[in-house]
Parts: structure tokens; C-alpha cells; sequence
């Protein structure tokens, strides 16, 4: 029934229940930033504003560092971890970038030809391969 | 009695209500995008449906993490348009029809569809993209709408072959209410996309190509789509394509194709548009 | 492997509760009632399960009007006690298994039930009387708890049909949880009961008792009951009988009924509780 | 596939999408009685307490007079409404008394000698002829 072998596909974190129950927290701290009285307060004292909520210390550091990755594999979800990035004054494809470990510009270069292939990106086994 | 005549794919990136409501859609950037949506506004104006039936996902604005329904049928008088956190998107609010949703929640939880009645949600740009793209910028949209939000977000979504089964199950039901309505489904969200970790960007437009013919040549072959093969084949977030599936479930059987428009990119995703009429 | 091993049906009304709560439990018009629940006692503290699948209704309590899920399945470490009015009832805090009701509603979902996951939730008495009818007041309760949620309040339920597939498909998802669990599932409500109109007080023991009858006889004739039948012939909340279908379908092709009590009133309802084990 | 005949049961009033719709107002107003505050503010001036949610006025008059089955046909669910008995400080048992017009002794008494039966409640030509 469940193919759920989706831990082989590279360079993605599927958000499922497991996942969002690591990140239910931190998501729902990510769901404040919606408001713009919670943006200046989180901005304001980032430390101070997390400690309102239950997030593990590795959830903390991650925030504190905008380590984007890392977020999504303790369980972001990648929308509500948009707000993160828009609380910042950044762009969607900034955050994109930061994850694929180039510059926005050369990110929105690459869409502009055309995007990613999937070649290479399928399988953790062909993701060696290449 | 009331009739589906025909059904619209269309993406529903964010950037792309973004760039109207930021008096962007002149831009080099956006220009061809627009362009391409350009027949689809003139066949909808044309068409001038009572209804839309409008399938796509919250992204996480209606709904936090309290409850995270499947199939969520909207039955309000309206819909207000979600703050994603910018304030909300310039728009008109949208009018639903709650006398039409509640006859389509009754007959599809009977026919063993297991629905999630909402009575108050704003709608995203999931919804308020397409309303753009095919209507442009009016003071109020020309025609209302029944929002049925789909869970993509948290894996696993509904598989392509139960979203296809419930666009069958609302054909039933639109065609068992008395009234005569001329009624359009709207399959949004995809095509091809990644929009997160270091894959993201990825984009196939052959698999997307393949998708949009067998729409209307081979959509049982479609519904066969699993999962994990959208997510390897076209991008996590591609999954949204199933909700194109539920919009070609409710067109019956045989179908024509009248417009097709594909273009990338719009931010970091795959833009593509079909028209398919009823036949 | 995970194992469900046995099936609960038992009512869940309200009044039940308040004379436990209320230490009337001794008095003439309860005390029948309990007595005939002590072998259901014995025979769950002897068996012992590790966790409880308790199916149940919201009595307007978590859910408000806003969103209506057909099954929502409670994916929570812990749910509160609901205060339904006059605080919440003095019962422990239910603990729940986010672990296996994650895989539950994987496995759901992808076999085509559109579950709503829920992640916070008050319990009301639907799920608590049950526990108490079963465990009596211990400081703690003996196992986890899995609740799930069906809606009998707005019209449509789900069918009877419908329910007793998704009890064959929960036994699917138990059955492919590597862990070595006990499990038991309550069906609750019911049984014939009115509790509102110029009908009210509506009691049918002959359509009880064949219910019972046929629980372990023949519950696909169960499942042809439409869900008018349940209310012309046992009152408009009879159609809660649908979630003991639910726990019915769980149970697999056949079972032994090991006990049975049934017994009028309890406030507007008539009582029931059967025991089936799996064989 | 809808077998919706079911106002042809007498004496009942079936709580479908309609009258969902119909009584949405009136039961955001019953469920705010779970609340200890809200009921004493109901209790000391109703009037003034139901000014705060949009009812029709036939709901509004409905309420103060405390006309159960005509809330049930105005829209109320039952489970909400009977926060509104037990703000009055009556039970259950009190409320289903009222609606099927005897004494709440007389229903305890009914319910005790096994309830009403079936017989002449099935559907409304089933009543007439009793
Ligand atoms: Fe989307
Ligand atoms: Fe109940």
C-alpha cells in the first residue's frame, strides 16, 4: 500500500507525520510570523520570542542561524518557513538559494534556463552516479 | 439541472499574484507568462459560468496545525482573502454558494466520500491566483465560487486515482441539483515543482508535456501516478497535480482540449494552463 | 506485529458520566446499569490491551461550527478533558500514540480514506464515558488512546457501509505496525435513542437486538441499514450506531461475542455493550 | 443515492446542511454558554447578550421565551441547545420533557417504563393513523 520509500529521493525532506510532529512546534511558531506585530517583536529579540514556544535546542539554533535546511529536516514545513524568510525582508527565491547553496541571482539564472533537471536527482543511487 | 461543461489546469504560484498586484506584469519577467493566459481569460469570459468549482491547497494560512482535513468543502456565504503575511492580496472577496456546497457535501459523504465541511476560512493564493489569471483584476469576481482545498502539505496527499474518483462523485452530485447552472471546474497548483532543499528548481517539462496530453487522451493512466513518482519524476511539490486529476474527474469521459499554454518559470516553478470542454 | 484482538460496543451517554461523577452510581436508578457493566470491566482488565482505538462523536465540544470533519483521527500526545458546560469531567488526561496514529492515517489516506488529522483536541463524554464504563476511576488509565472522531451530528454521517470499510482498513494499518501491541477497538453511541422533538424518549429494543444479533451473525446486513431506516426505526441518534460498524469492520471476518448487557434508560437512551473477540 | 426523504419522519427535525446554514448564528451563540462568564452575562441581561450575534429575529424571540422545538426547526443542534437548558440550571431530561409537552416527573416516568415506542412515529402517515 504505502510506497514509502521516499527517504531515497535526494535533496528533499517529505513533510509527513513523522515530521511534523518533530516540527509542530516549531511551525507553529513559524504560523505567528503571519502578523506584523509578531514580526517586529520576533525581530526585535529573536531569543526572547522563541522562548515562548517549545522548540528543541537544535529548532533554536536553526532559527537563530537561518540554517534553511536544517529547519526543514527538524520538521519545517516549507510554507510556514517562508514567513521566516519574508520576516527577514527576503525574497521566496532567496530561501530557495540558500538551500541549493548558490547566490540568488545565480538561482534565479538557473530558472530562467529552464530550471533543474531531474537527471541525477531521482534516486540517492543516481544522485551518486553523477 | 445543473452542468460541468468544462474544466481549467492552472498553476497558482504566488509570485505570479505578486507580480499584478505590484504593477509588475509588464516586466521582460512576466510579459510572456501573462501573454499566455491572455485566450484563456477570452474562453472564460465567453463561457461566463455561475459557477466555478475551485480546487487547491491552503498553504498553510486557513489551516495551522490543529486539524488538517483531506477534502475540505468551503460552504460559506463568503470567503475573505488570507493575510499570508504581507496583508492581504488587493482582491475582490470571494462569494460562494452555500445552497449548491451543501447539496455537494451531502450527495458526496452518501457516495462514501469522507468531506470536511468548512463554514469560515480565507482562501490563499492557491484560489486567488487562478481567479486572476483567468478573470484579470475586476472589481468583483464575475461569478462564485465553491473552494474545495485539497491537503498537500503534510504527506501523504490523497492519491491521484481517489482525487479523479471525487471529481466523478461532483459530477454526480452538481448534475443532481435542480437548478440550471452552467458550472466550471478548476484543477490548480504544479506543474513540475521543487521549491525546497538543495533540489530545488527542479523542473521536467516532459514530464509535464505527458501530463497535459494525456488529460485528455489517457487519464486513466494518470491516476496511476503514484505518489513518489511525482516527487522523484517532477518535484515534491509537484504532488499538487492531483487536484488537476479531481478537476479531470469531473468532466466525464470524453473531453476536448480547446487551449494550452506552458511556460517556465514563474519563481521557482513550472507554469502550465489547459482548457479542456466537456463532450 | 500490531494485533487488534477483540471489539468494544458500548453507549457513551452523558448521564452515565454525571452519576459516576456525582457518586450516584449506588442509587436504584444506576445501579443496574454499572452492575451490568462489571463482567466488561473483568474482562478488560484481564485482557489487558496496550492501546485503545476509541471510536466516538464530538457533541459540539472540540469542534464548533467553523470545520466539520467526517474522520478526524487524534494524532495528539494527550487530549484534555473537554468542559462541556460545568467543567470538565474529574477523569485523567488521555494519553494518546502520535507514533501509531501517524501510520494510521498514512496508511488511511493512501488506502483512500480522507482523513482529517488532528493534532490538538479536547475529548467530550462521547469518549470519556466509555472509558469509564470500562475501567471504572483509576488515577491513571490503563493504556493509550487513539480517538477517532466521526461526525453523527450534521446530517449526513458517513454510512454504516462506508464506516465498517474504513474499521477493515484501520485493521490493515494496525496489522502493518511492527511493533507487538494489543489493541482493542470501541465502537460507541448509541444505541436506540431521541433526544430532541415531540419524539423524544424514542426506545426500540426489537431493532437493538437484532443489532446485537447480527453484530457477530451477520454484520453485512448491518451494513445495508440506510441511514433513514436508523432514524425512523430508533430514533434520529441512532444513527451513532454506525461507529460500532466502524469498530465491527475491524475486527476481521469473524468473531465470537463473549458478552452482552442491554438496559433502559439511562436519561433518554437505551444501553447497550457487547463484547466480540477475534477469531 | 440521497435518500433525503427524511421530513417525512414526524416529530423530529433532521440537522442537515440547511438548516446548518440556517442556524449558524444561533449555534456560535449556544456554544459560547460552555463558558462559566457567558452565562452569567446571558443570564443578567439576554437581551443585551444575544444583541452580539446576528440571529433572525424569530431566533432571538425563540431564545427569551425558551420555545425548544422551534429552535430546533430555526436551526439549533440539539447538543448546543442543551447549554442553553443547563444555563437555566434544568437538565437534560427537562429540556426533551418540554419539547415532547409533558412534565419532566411524566418523561422520567415514560423513559423508566422503557421509553415511547416506535409504533405510530415512523413517518407521518404511520401518525396520522394513530
Ligand atoms: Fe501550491
Ligand atoms: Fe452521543
Amino acid at each position: 500500500m504505502a510506497d514509502d520509500n521516499y527517504d531515497d529521493i535526494p535533496g528533499t525532506w517529505i513533510f509527513d507525520a513523522q515530521r511534523a510532529r518533530a516540527g509542530y512546534h516549531l511551525n507553529q511558531f513559524l504560523y505567528t510570523l503571519m502578523k506584523e506585530e509578531n514580526r517586529k517583536a520576533f525581530l526585535a529579540d529573536e531569543r526572547a520570542y522563541l522562548a515562548g514556544f517549545k522548540l528543541t535546542e537544535a529548532q533554536r539554533e536553526a532559527v537563530l542561524k537561518r540554517e534553511w535546511n536544517r529547519l526543514l529536516e527538524l520538521g519545517a514545513v516549507v510554507y510556514a518557513l517562508a514567513k521566516l524568510a519574508f520576516t527577514d525582508g527576503r525574497s521566496y527565491q532567496y530561501m530557495a538559494s540558500q538551500m541549493t547553496g548558490v547566490s540568488e541571482n545565480e538561482y534565479v539564472e538557473m530558472m530562467l534556463r529552464g530550471g533543474r533537471s531531474p537527471d541525477g536527482w531521482r534516486s540517492k543511487s543516481e544522485r551518486e552516479r553523477h | 439541472m445543473a452542468r460541468i461543461v468544462a474544466g481549467v489546469g492552472t498553476s497558482h504560484t504566488p509570485a505570479i499574484g505578486a507580480a499584478v498586484d505590484n504593477g509588475k506584469a509588464g516586466q521582460p519577467y512576466w510579459q510572456p507568462l501573462f501573454k499566455g493566459y491572455e485566450p484563456a481569460k477570452e474562453w472564460l469570459a465567453k463561457t461566463r459560468p455561475d459557477v466555478l468549482i475551485i480546487v487547491y491547497n491552503d498553504h498553510v494560512n486557513a489551516f495551522d496545525f490543529k486539524m488538517i482535513p483531506t477534502f475540505a468543502l468551503g460552504c460559506a456565504e463568503e470567503f475573505p482573502i488570507a493575510d499570508e503575511g504581507w496583508g492581504p492580496r488587493p482582491v475582490p472577496v470571494v462569494k460562494g454558494y452555500p445552497e449548491l456546497a451543501g447539496h455537494l457535501v451531502q450527495s458526496l459523504v452518501l457516495d462514501e466520500f469522507d468531506m470536511t465541511i468548512v463554514n469560515e476560512m480565507p482562501v490563499d493564493h492557491g484560489l486567488t491566483v487562478p481567479l486572476t489569471l483567468l478573470c484579470g483584476s475586476p472589481p468583483h469576481w464575475p461569478c462564485r465560487v465553491i473552494p474545495l482545498a485539497v491537503n498537500v502539505v503534510q504527506y501523504p496527499a490523497p492519491t491521484g486515482r481517489r482525487c479523479y474518483h471525487l471529481g466523478q462523485a461532483i459530477r454526480r452530485a452538481v448534475e443532481s441539483w435542480q437548478e440550471d447552472l452552467k458550472v466550471v471546474v478548476f484543477g490548480t497548483g504544479g506543474m513540475s515543482h521543487q521549491i525546497q532543499g538543495p533540489r530545488a528548481g527542479l523542473t521536467n517539462p516532459a514530464f509535464d508535456k505527458a501530463f497535459l496530453d494525456d488529460l485528455s487522451r489517457d487519464p486513466e493512466r494518470l491516476t496511476r501516478i503514484a505518489p513518489l513518482e511525482y516527487m522523484r519524476e517532477a518535484g515534491a511539490e509537484a504532488i499538487e497535480l492531483v487536484m488537476w486529476l479531481l478537476m479531470r474527474g469531473a468532466l466525464g469521459p470524453k473531453v476536448a482540449e480547446v487551449y494550452r499554454f506552458y511556460h517556465v518559470p514563474a519563481s521557482s516553478t513550472a507554469v502550465g494552463n489547459i482548457i479542456l470542454e466537456c463532450r
